[in-house]
């Protein structure tokens, strides 16, 4: 198969499988059910290929046929992790987990050093020089401490100062709640736009393109067919299905 | 594509090496299954200690990688005698770094059959007991396989069929490959990640009401924000002057401020929260402070 | 300026070591029985209040614990639960639990028998309105959908772990007029529940909330030490604005160049600013 | 009034079909137009990566997939584009699965269009899964071994883009292109430590909480989702193209103002609803 047709079937799948998804949004349906599990079986059969092509065939397998037999050991402990599905030692894999948690967790003094003494530092603004500046750096403090003070459940809000500025602070975060709203009202329509530049840009030139030859009317037509016909079908079901419940209740 | 033969057991040097070599990987793995048997006959009332001693030592590396002086210390001239000891220890750590990254990494890749065997056992049990939908889970099954075998294949030349014959097999499943992932790995996943956009569409209209002070402030920060960042924003002010104190009032700019000052002091304020709690919750894991919940579910 | 070590430095020991002492010495003496303050959150109030509202429209109430499973948010989320569930028992509502966790879902059937018994009405317990739908993010989004629509829920409470099927519930609740409760540590969620709902519990205000209802000592020790670590992190900025505000106004008042010099070398070096 | 009201029971599909056509017309019309004004954090980025010094190497860590491909891919193509355009040696390398198929794809349709050449210019190292945090660290102090080969199982060594790298020193900086939170393991156990420049392209949802980072100067520049990219094409000469960023831009714009649209239609329904007394709703409470 030369090229251009692999791309031509690659966009045309393409194009089915956005649509099937897209058919949820009028109705949660058979059609987008089967994809999403053939989307379910594709990731997993491709993590299982990409995982041992590129990680564990050139650093373990690799390795250990070419003469470090130790790396043996490495397959007795990662067998650990299966043993979630044995009732009777279910716990060896809580080892094992127990052993990636503790390591993640072990870090945690080295990352709040880097990740939030830079942090400390830059919030040690000095209340000076150009009047913009210190505009803003005044307008910095009271809001770090006032969204700060928000989040203190030890004790009582009892005093009107700490009231205040707790209330100040959930006030405060809208603004920050604000930005995320917008940010992520941002991103998630640059994912549809995506979507839309694809079946635009890429799926309707190939229509066009492949619209000449013959056997592209044909099947085209056929799938038309096809496609009304177990429209009316679902209809006239669906209809009689409400005639019955009807009848019932 | 490079093809990459795999060729067992394939040796540099002698003709016997090889089975050397298997003898001792065999033995390895003799003693990998001899240690599993152990920690399966471990009577219950020590699991949980052993449980609790591996986490933590877990989570000695980085701690003391990073807690550890590495370079011994003086006082004065005088050095403080173990100081020396500890130093090498915590050299010696940083040192092990990479060999730590390999079997990090390789055995955290043999998890990946994980999440593949819960979906085996949902799907096999709808396959076996036909239960409404079970072709869905057929397709499930259909679908693993076919991309995993074409992906080796698309690797690996099959010489017993003739150069020929390999190289268009080879060719043929690297365009099969090329389709299921292109065609169908890709959209449908960024079909369903934008999803959520009409989900945002439907909601603004119907859900997203200004009920209170702080609803208010909060979309009227978000609208702003949001014409900010996209270009219609600087064309809605753009008859305000580039430079001077009402280029301040352009549409980007305020945006621009909003985010750097008072967005910034927000999330810095919620990220020490963060950052303190991820502290609190860390100790908790590593210490095996946990109480009632997954941690502590009968052995 | 100092520039950042790469490993532990004299400050490091001090602060890390004070966070730690906080952090242990709250946890330890809370699960040695000592009685800790957590405040009541003003969300709480508002909880109670929705129930209530709940009660006298007679209609069921809808508690959602999102996509956590068994874990930290999700056991939390059990004792939010159950508070709403012995509130409802009272005034004989039911509440409908939809699950997207087969091993939470055992776990909350027991806490809602748990708390119907306290309340002295076992009966009022319905195993079927505690159910697991599916894992599936949006396919379980779309079942509470449907029970909100069917049961016209007169109050949804969503409170656990969410993802951005939180929109599709909010908004779908707001079709039905149900009074919307939320609380999440989710912070990427928490703009669109304070968007559509009545009221957000945001962050970790979630967990002070299910530490003032469950009492349990490692979660209460746990957020009384974080809160002495946020003191005491404000302290070192707090000090630091001086210290540094001093440093710029040093040339006009000569006499504070020592004092400068040493809290430099004190303090203000291991906190270097780009 | 009660056009209002009745306006607020609009079927939620043809919100759907409204949306879709608003966006497919600047899509369509495809302007090349590049926005005017360039956000300092971009330019930043811009100017850390312009400034790589000759023996040195940038990493693009890339950790997103097909999901947020239309917001990643146009920050990977204009950073790559500038360093084929400076000979700036580089390694993409993906933490996910999917994703090391597709950044390679895109990588090689960026290369064949400015004519670079594979292993002497840039390399692709591949999937990269486990303990995040050992792995980095781990490539700070030994970056051959813990890396090990490309995707294709060449060893770096024989690689010329990538074979002079030993360690944290021949670094120049790390860009991570993500749509999950691995920036604290870059700033924990590599960038801060070692003062490598780390410059953050982050999907447009992760931004807002990255601008703490920008002001503490562990993150020295950032490109915010796809607007992030639109603005660095314009610093790096392809402002006229007729690029996917492009169009985009224009395409968001159209979609914000729709939805802002959207809210304050919808809150005068409500407001509308309220003053005529029909409750949507029970009692509000809070």
């Amino acid at each position: 198969m030369d090229k251009s047709l692999v791309n031509s079937i690659t966009i045309w799948a393409a194009a089915l499988c956005t649509l099937a998804i897209y058919s949820v949004l009028y109705k949660e349906n058979k059609f987008y059910r089967f994809f999403e599990h053939i989307f379910i079986g594709l990731y997993g059969g491709y993590g299982v290929y990409i995982t041992w092509h590129e990680i564990l065939y050139p650093k373990w397998w690799q390795p250990m046929v070419g003469g470090q037999w130790w790396w043996i050991f490495a397959a007795v402990i990662g067998s650990m992790f299966y043993f979630m599905y044995s009732s009777k030692h279910a716990w060896i894999s809580r080892v094992i987990f127990g052993l990636f948690m503790g390591f993640a967790a072990g870090g945690t003094f080295r990352e709040f050093y880097e990740t939030y003494w830079p942090q400390m530092a830059s919030s040690m603004k000095p209340i000076a020089g150009t009047v913009p500046n210190i505009i803003n750096v005044v307008v910095f403090y009271v809001i770090l401490l006032a969204a700060m003070s928000y989040f203190f459940f030890s004790f009582e809000h009892k005093s009107v100062a700490i009231k205040s500025t707790a209330a100040a602070g959930r006030w405060f975060l809208m603004i920050g709640f604000g930005a995320m709203f917008g940010a992520t009202v941002m991103g998630r329509m640059t994912l549809f736009i995506g979507r839309l530049n694809f079946l635009l840009n890429q799926w309707v030139p190939e229509v066009q393109s492949d619209i000449q030859y013959p056997w592209f009317q044909i099947t085209s037509l056929i799938a038309l067919l096809v496609l009304i016909a177990v429209g009316i079908f679902y209809i006239i079901r669906n209809r009689r299905y409400a005639k019955r419940a009807k009848e019932e209740t | 594509m490079h093809s990459l033969n795999y060729i067992p057991l394939a040796l540099a040097s002698g003709r016997y090496s090889s089975l050397i070599l298997l003898a001792y990987i065999l033995g390895a793995l003799v003693i990998g299954i001899a240690f599993l048997a152990g920690l399966m006959a471990t009577p219950p009332r020590y699991r949980k200690i052993v449980v609790m001693l591996v986490t933590f030592a877990g989570g000695l590396y980085f701690s003391l990688e990073f807690l550890l002086p590495h370079n011994p210390i003086y006082i004065g001239k005088y050095m403080i005698p173990g100081s020396r000891g500890v130093a090498n220890l915590a050299n010696g750590l940083t040192a092990a770094k990479p060999s730590v990254a390999d079997w990090a990494m390789i055995i955290g890749s043999f998890a990946l059959l994980l999440g593949v065997s819960n979906l085996f056992q949902i799907h096999g049990k709808a396959v076996r007991k036909k239960t409404p939908g079970w072709y869905n889970s057929l397709a499930f099954f259909i679908t693993f396989f076919l991309i995993m075998i074409v992906g080796f294949l698309k690797d690996y030349k099959l010489g017993f069929l003739g150069s020929h014959n390999a190289a268009a097999f080879q060719a043929g499943s690297g365009n099969l490959y090329n389709i299921l992932f292109n065609g169908f790995v890709q959209s449908l996943d960024a079909t369903m990640f934008s999803l959520i956009a009409f989900y945002i569409v439907s909601a603004a209209y119907r859900a997203f009401r200004v009920k209170s002070a702080e609803a208010a402030l909060m979309m009227g920060t978000a609208g702003v924000i949001m014409l900010g960042l996209v270009p219609v924003g600087a064309w809605l002010t753009n008859w305000l002057p580039h430079t001077g104190f009402f280029a301040s009032m352009r549409l980007e700019q305020i945006t621009y401020w909003l985010l750097i000052w008072p967005n910034m002091a927000v999330q810095r304020a919620i990220d020490f929260g963060l950052g303190i709690g991820a502290l609190a919750m860390s100790l908790r894991i590593w210490l095996s402070l946990e109480r009632g919940s997954f941690f502590d579910r009968q052995l | 300026m100092g520039t950042m070590s790469e490993f532990a430095n004299p400050a490091v020991y001090v602060v890390e070591g004070l966070l730690v002492f906080f952090i242990l010495w709250k946890i330890l003496s809370a699960r040695r029985g000592r009685q800790l303050f957590i405040r009541r959150i003003p969300g709480l109030s508002v909880l109670d209040e929705a129930v209530g509202r709940a009660t006298e429209m007679g209609r069921p109430m809808l508690y959602a614990p999102g996509l956590s499973g068994l874990d930290i948010v999700g056991l939390q989320s059990m004792a939010i639960m159950s508070h709403v569930i012995k509130h409802a028992a009272n005034y004989s509502t039911r509440v409908i639990v939809p699950l997207a966790d087969p091993v939470l879902y055992t776990v909350a059937e027991e806490v809602a028998k748990d708390a119907y018994t306290t309340q002295g009405v076992p009966e009022q317990f319905m195993a079927e309105d505690i159910r697991y739908l599916t894992s599936q993010q949006f396919a379980w989004a779309s079942g509470v959908v449907g029970i909100l629509h069917r049961e016209k829920v007169a109050t949804a409470f969503y409170f656990g772990y969410y993802y951005a099927e939180a929109l599709i519930l909010a908004e779908n609740g707001q079709m039905v007029g149900a009074i919307q409760v939320a609380g999440t540590p989710a912070i990427t969620q928490i703009p669109f529940f304070l968007a559509a709902c009545d009221y957000t519990i945001i962050g970790d205000e979630y967990y002070a909330a299910s530490a003032y209802l469950s009492r349990e000592p490692t979660l209460l020790g746990s957020l009384v030490g974080q809160d002495y670590g946020k003191l005491l992190i404000i302290g070192l900025v707090l000090l630091g604005v001086g210290l540094v505000t001093l440093k710029v106004i040093e040339p006009h008042v000569p006499l504070l160049h020592g004092f400068n010099t040493f809290a430099y070398n004190l303090f203000l070096k291991y906190f270097p600013r780009t | 009034m009660n056009l209002l009201f009745k306006l607020q029971s609009i079927d939620r599909r043809i919100l759907y079909v409204l949306i879709a056509v608003v966006l497919a017309v600047p899509l369509l019309k495809r302007p090349s137009k590049h926005p005017d004004n360039v956000f300092p954090e971009v330019r930043n980025a811009y100017n850390v990566i312009d400034s790589v010094p000759k023996g040195k190497i940038v990493l693009l860590s890339c950790s997103w997939g097909a999901g947020t491909k239309a917001e990643n891919e146009p920050q990977l193509d204009a950073l790559m584009r500038h360093m084929f355009q400076k000979h700036i040696k580089f390694v993409v390398f993906s933490w996910d699965a999917a994703g090391s198929e597709i950044t390679y794809q895109s990588a090689k349709r960026i290369q064949d269009d400015m004519h670079a050449k594979y292993g002497v210019d840039w390399a692709h190292l591949g999937y990269k899964t486990g303990a995040t945090n050992a792995i980095i660290s781990g490539m700070g102090e030994n970056f051959q071994k813990v890396m090990g080969q490309d995707r294709f199982g060449v060893k770096l060594s024989k690689l010329p883009a990538v074979s002079f790298v030993k360690n944290y020193k021949q670094i120049g900086a790390v860009v991570d292109i993500t749509s999950v939170s691995l920036m604290g393991y870059w700033i924990s156990y590599l960038t801060t430590p070692k003062n490598i420049p780390l410059i953050y392209c982050p999907t447009a949802v992760m931004s807002a909480g990255a601008y703490q980072y920008l002001d503490s100067g562990q993150l020295r520049g950032m490109l915010n989702g796809v607007m992030g990219a639109v603005q660095y094409e314009t610093l790096i000469g392809r402002g006229h193209a007729r690029t996917d960023a492009a169009a985009t831009s224009w395409a968001l714009s159209a979609a914000h103002i729709f939805i802002i649209l959207l809210i304050v239609l919808g809150n005068l329904g409500y407001l509308a609803a309220k003053r005529a007394g029909i409750h949507t709703g029970g009692p509000r409470v809070g």
